[in-house]
């Protein structure tokens, strides 16, 4: 079992056990709560993309009845757009960045700043100047329009960038992060059983062979006496070696 | 994001053809800078790709700039220019031009919209 | 008597200018022209009429305005040819027809020069028939004030500029101001000329140069509600002859709102069509505010048209070189219109032309 | 046609005619207004030969004119309707015939002329002659030009109406007819009037022998 999937070179202790533990409870709770923050995020973006996707489709129809009624113009007054295009100045028009706060992202929107200008009033005076005034109007609520698709645009950008990280973030606490610290944990379990196997084996084992040489030494006393048996330096050496790979952490696991 | 910039953002900038300036123009849009650095750029058949390339990235770039319309006839035109564009802001949105009706397969927003209803 | 000795010189021209008449699209081929689907079927469509194949040669996806400017081609082409087989008077009145082209185009140098943009860049955009010979000078002019001082004084604008403006006085703001007091002026020109003409052709361009004054009246008035044009600068842009003169353009002058312009239109009978159905609407004119005065500018369309063909009746006159004039351009603003509707898809508004015949 | 044009066609004439008329007045020789007198004096076959003249002339006058007038509405025309130059030429011929009228009676009326010597001429039946041929010249003329240029006016409005609407022509063909017979009743009448002229005649004295000259007129010499 130890040998599957990844894991944290730790050595097998009750103490690295711990600790493994808490940073696996640490690692859950960020993932719930990542994972709450992201489907909030989707929730709203995907209002957001249905808002999208239907602003866009309503620009289409917007636009075109705004170029219809520059159609007008042009069959009214004639060819206007020099003029225009010459005598435009100081922007009347203009778009104002405002912040909301979704689940802790910052989203522009954009509003619209109109400032009563006199830019054009006497465009087509002459003849056709309520068809100007008229593609005027229909072509601010045509950016009216624009601009809220652009504020869903905008938001729809950073959305999709945020939930993209909180995205990889959750993904790798679930499919990266847990499964390591709870191989670990795996890990460090059963080296622990083993071990406790193994101290039970072997006290089995000097308990028998006590009992052995016992039965030998009392064998032995009769004949002779015998010398006793060498203490074992293994598990002195995995001790140590598991208090310096604790206090080694892995750079990526965050909790 | 560069959250600090887009408080100064405020005008709209336009990459189209003659009808759709003129009719954005006249709903007041057009603003001329100290610099005689125009917020709009007039497309016809004659224009080069590269000056419309440049156009768009003077717009991308400069600072004031919160909205940026782009004909969809044109941004065909710089097609690769525009699906790299990936920044908020200004936020690009391709518009259709009296010609060209509204193609919702091209826009290159919609087709990430498109690409995540699919999933 | 004008038909003793009318035909000697220009008996061939009226000829050659009602047979151009002719041709204008009639009723059926506008109904087949509103069937198209697609520009391509539309310029197929154009083919079989007198325009034949003008757009053969231009690539597939055809814009509005290529067509416009096409058509505006063949009617120049039409025009230069009459203007270069004239002779006095008639030539002087064909020029009188250019001058206002020639004010657009002027209006459009200054704007231009104003804002110091590359003048050869500008000639492009000027209407055809507006073009003079003194005009590529007007290049070499930089700044308004040497622009009038040296070549509008050569045109033939200049008395019309004379009066009206002192070059400090240019600013954007006043140039359709002075577009619209320069073409008052030329209205008021070419009124007497035509007086100096004598019958017929007097009586047939008074009618039409009277509408014409008169819809400037209304137009003016209409459209400088609610803007800063005073109501002195207003009366000095109204045409000092038509219907509604004097008395009438007294009144619009201290007109403040649409029912007043209504109220004084009532006094002439023709006018008074224009307003009746607006006010059938309802009070709706003051509600929406917009779709009262657009039905305005279609009557002003349609009778325009109905009077141009009413000099059509009259033969040995030179009203029909200005009514062909009009008709045509009438009849390019409708194919504008047609081909702006099949190219944007507006099916319900495709009828919203004003027929010639 | 403006102010000056009509100033000048009537004005000038008239102001020149009073002041002759007012010179020869105050001179005292007021009597030079003598018409029977001018009649009697003046030869016949000057009366004849002007008569003959203006009837040809005027003739061909209306002719011409007519055909000015309905040619270049034609070609005009015939410009954008091509269809329309074959069908109209009977405009022209129409006005054709009013100079082939003239022609006709001059020729007639020029029968009439003979050699007469001077002595021999003043009879009442040269008289008669004479002034025969010079009012009959004149009514055939004056019918003549002015049907040329009623049928000129006319054509020329066929012409258009053609171009403009085939169905037209035929209608408007009609009036043109109607035009082209007043030049008829001018050649009719223009004949009668000479029905009862004889040629110019030698005096032939009824005493033979008695003074050889034929003295109407004590103007005569």
């Amino acid at each position: 079992m130890s040998g599957v999937g990844a894991r944290e070179n730790v050595f097998a202790t009750r103490m690295a056990l711990t600790n493994t533990k808490l940073r696996l409870k640490g690692a859950q709770t960020g993932h719930s709560l990542l994972a709450k923050k992201r489907d909030a995020l989707t929730t709203r973006f995907r209002t957001i993309l249905r808002k999208v996707d239907e602003a866009k489709r309503k620009m289409g129809r917007v636009m075109q009845l705004a170029s219809f009624s520059m159609a007008e113009v042009t069959y009214a007054t004639g060819d206007i757009a020099y003029l225009v295009q010459e005598q435009a100045k100081q922007a009347t028009f203009r778009v104002r960045a405002k912040q909301e706060n979704v689940s802790g992202v910052v989203l522009p929107a954009f509003e619209v700043d109109r400032v009563a200008g006199s830019d054009f009033n006497l465009t087509g005076l002459g003849r056709g100047g309520q068809q100007v005034t008229r593609a005027k109007e229909v072509y601010a609520k045509a950016i009216e329009t624009l601009v809220e698709l652009a504020s869903l645009q905008t938001a729809f950008t950073i959305l999709d960038e945020v939930i993209r990280a909180t995205n990889r973030r959750v993904n790798a606490i679930e499919h990266i992060v847990i499964p390591r610290l709870e191989n670990t944990i795996k890990y460090i379990m059963s080296e622990l059983d083993e071990m406790d196997r193994e101290e039970f084996f072997r006290l089995k084992k000097v308990q028998g062979k006590k009992k052995r040489d016992t039965a030998a030494r009392d064998a032995a006393q009769a004949a002779k006496s015998a010398a006793a048996p060498p203490p074992t330096a293994d598990e002195d050496r995995e001790a140590e070696l598991a208090t310096n790979l604790l206090s080694s952490k892995d750079a990526d696991v965050i909790f | 994001m560069a959250s600090t910039s887009f408080k100064d953002r405020n005008l709209i900038a336009v990459i189209g053809d003659e009808d759709s300036i003129t009719g954005l123009l006249l709903a007041g849009i057009g603003h001329i800078n100290e610099q005689q650095k125009k917020n709009f750029l007039v497309v016809d058949a004659k224009t080069q790709v590269s000056t419309i390339e440049s156009a768009f990235q003077e717009f991308t770039e400069r600072k004031d700039i919160a909205i940026l319309l782009i004909n969809q006839h044109i941004a065909e035109k710089i097609r690769p220019t525009v699906d790299l564009y990936q920044q908020a802001f200004p936020a690009l949105l391709e518009i259709p031009s009296k010609d060209h009706p509204y193609d919702p397969s091209k826009d290159s927003v919609l087709k990430r919209v498109q690409k995540l209803f699919g999933d | 008597m004008e038909a003793l000795f009318f035909n000697t010189d220009t008996g061939y021209l009226e000829a050659i200018v009602r047979g151009y008449k002719a041709g204008i699209l009639a009723q059926n081929q506008y109904a087949n022209l509103t069937q198209c689907e697609t520009l391509e079927d539309f310029r197929t469509q154009l083919s079989a009429t007198d325009y034949s194949n003008f757009l053969a040669n231009e690539p597939l996806p055809i814009s509005t305005s290529t067509i416009a400017d096409k058509a505006t081609q063949i009617l120049v082409d039409q025009f230069n040819y009459l203007r270069t087989n004239a002779v006095e008077p008639l030539s002087k009145f064909l020029d009188y027809i250019t001058y206002a082209y020639m004010i657009d185009n002027v209006v459009l140098l200054i704007t231009g020069t104003l804002h110091e943009r590359d003048t050869h860049e500008l000639l492009e955009r000027c209407h055809p028939l507006g073009v003079f010979d003194t005009m590529p000078a007007l290049c070499v002019a930089t700044n308004v004030e040497e622009l009038f001082q040296s070549v509008l004084v050569e045109t033939p604008l200049a008395p019309y500029f004379r009066d009206c403006l002192s070059a400090s006085d240019l600013d954007d703001l006043n140039i359709e101001i002075i577009r619209n007091t320069v073409y008052k002026a030329y209205l008021e020109d070419f009124y007497e000329f035509c007086t100096s003409l004598g019958s017929p052709t007097s009586d047939v361009m008074h009618r039409i140069l009277s509408f014409e004054a008169d819809r400037r009246t209304i137009n003016i008035t209409i459209n400088s509600f609610n803007t800063e044009l005073g109501k002195e600068q207003r009366a000095k842009l109204f045409p000092a002859i038509g219907r509604l003169f004097p008395e009438g353009n007294n009144q619009l002058a201290k007109a403040d709102e649409l029912d007043q312009v209504r109220q004084i239109c009532e006094n002439i009978s023709e006018y008074r069509a224009f307003f009746s159905d607006t006010s059938s609407h309802g009070n709706g004119a003051a509600a929406d505010g917009l779709g009262a005065p657009s039905q305005l500018e279609d009557h002003f369309f349609s009778t325009e048209v109905h009077l141009n063909k009413l000099a059509f009746l009259q033969q040995f006159q030179y009203g029909v070189f200005y009514s062909y004039m009009k008709l045509k351009e009438q009849e390019i603003r409708n194919l504008t219109w047609i081909a702006e509707c099949i190219a944007q898809d507006a099916k319900d508004r495709i009828q919203d032309f004003i027929p010639i015949f | 046609m403006g102010y000056y044009t009509s100033y000048y066609s009537y004005g000038l004439p008239s102001f020149l005619v009073v002041v002759l008329a007012l010179y020869l007045l105050f001179t005292g020789s007021g009597e030079a207004f003598n018409i029977g007198r001018f009649l009697e004096e003046t030869s016949p076959y000057a009366f004849a030969a002007t008569g003959i003249g203006l009837c040809i002339g005027l003739s061909v006058l209306g002719a011409g004119w007519g055909i000015m007038v309905t040619g270049s509405s034609i070609l005009g025309g015939g410009v954008r309707a091509p269809r329309i130059t074959t069908k109209n030429l009977i405009s022209i011929i129409f006005c054709e015939v009013v100079a082939i009228y003239g022609v006709i009676i001059g020729i007639v009326y020029s029968s009439k002329l003979g050699a007469v010597p001077d002595r021999l001429l003043y009879t009442p039946q040269n008289y008669f002659t004479g002034f025969a041929l010079f009012w009959g010249g004149i009514t055939v003329g004056a019918c003549n030009l002015l049907c040329g240029i009623a049928v000129g006016i006319t054509g020329s409005t066929a012409a258009l109406a053609d171009a403009a609407d085939p169905n037209l022509f035929v209608k408007i063909l009609v009036v043109e007819v109607f035009g082209s017979i007043m030049g008829l009743f001018g050649l009719i009448v223009g004949l009668l009037m000479v029905g009862n002229a004889g040629d110019f005649t030698e005096y032939v004295p009824e005493v033979a022998g008695a003074a050889a000259n034929a003295v109407v007129s004590p103007y005569v010499y």
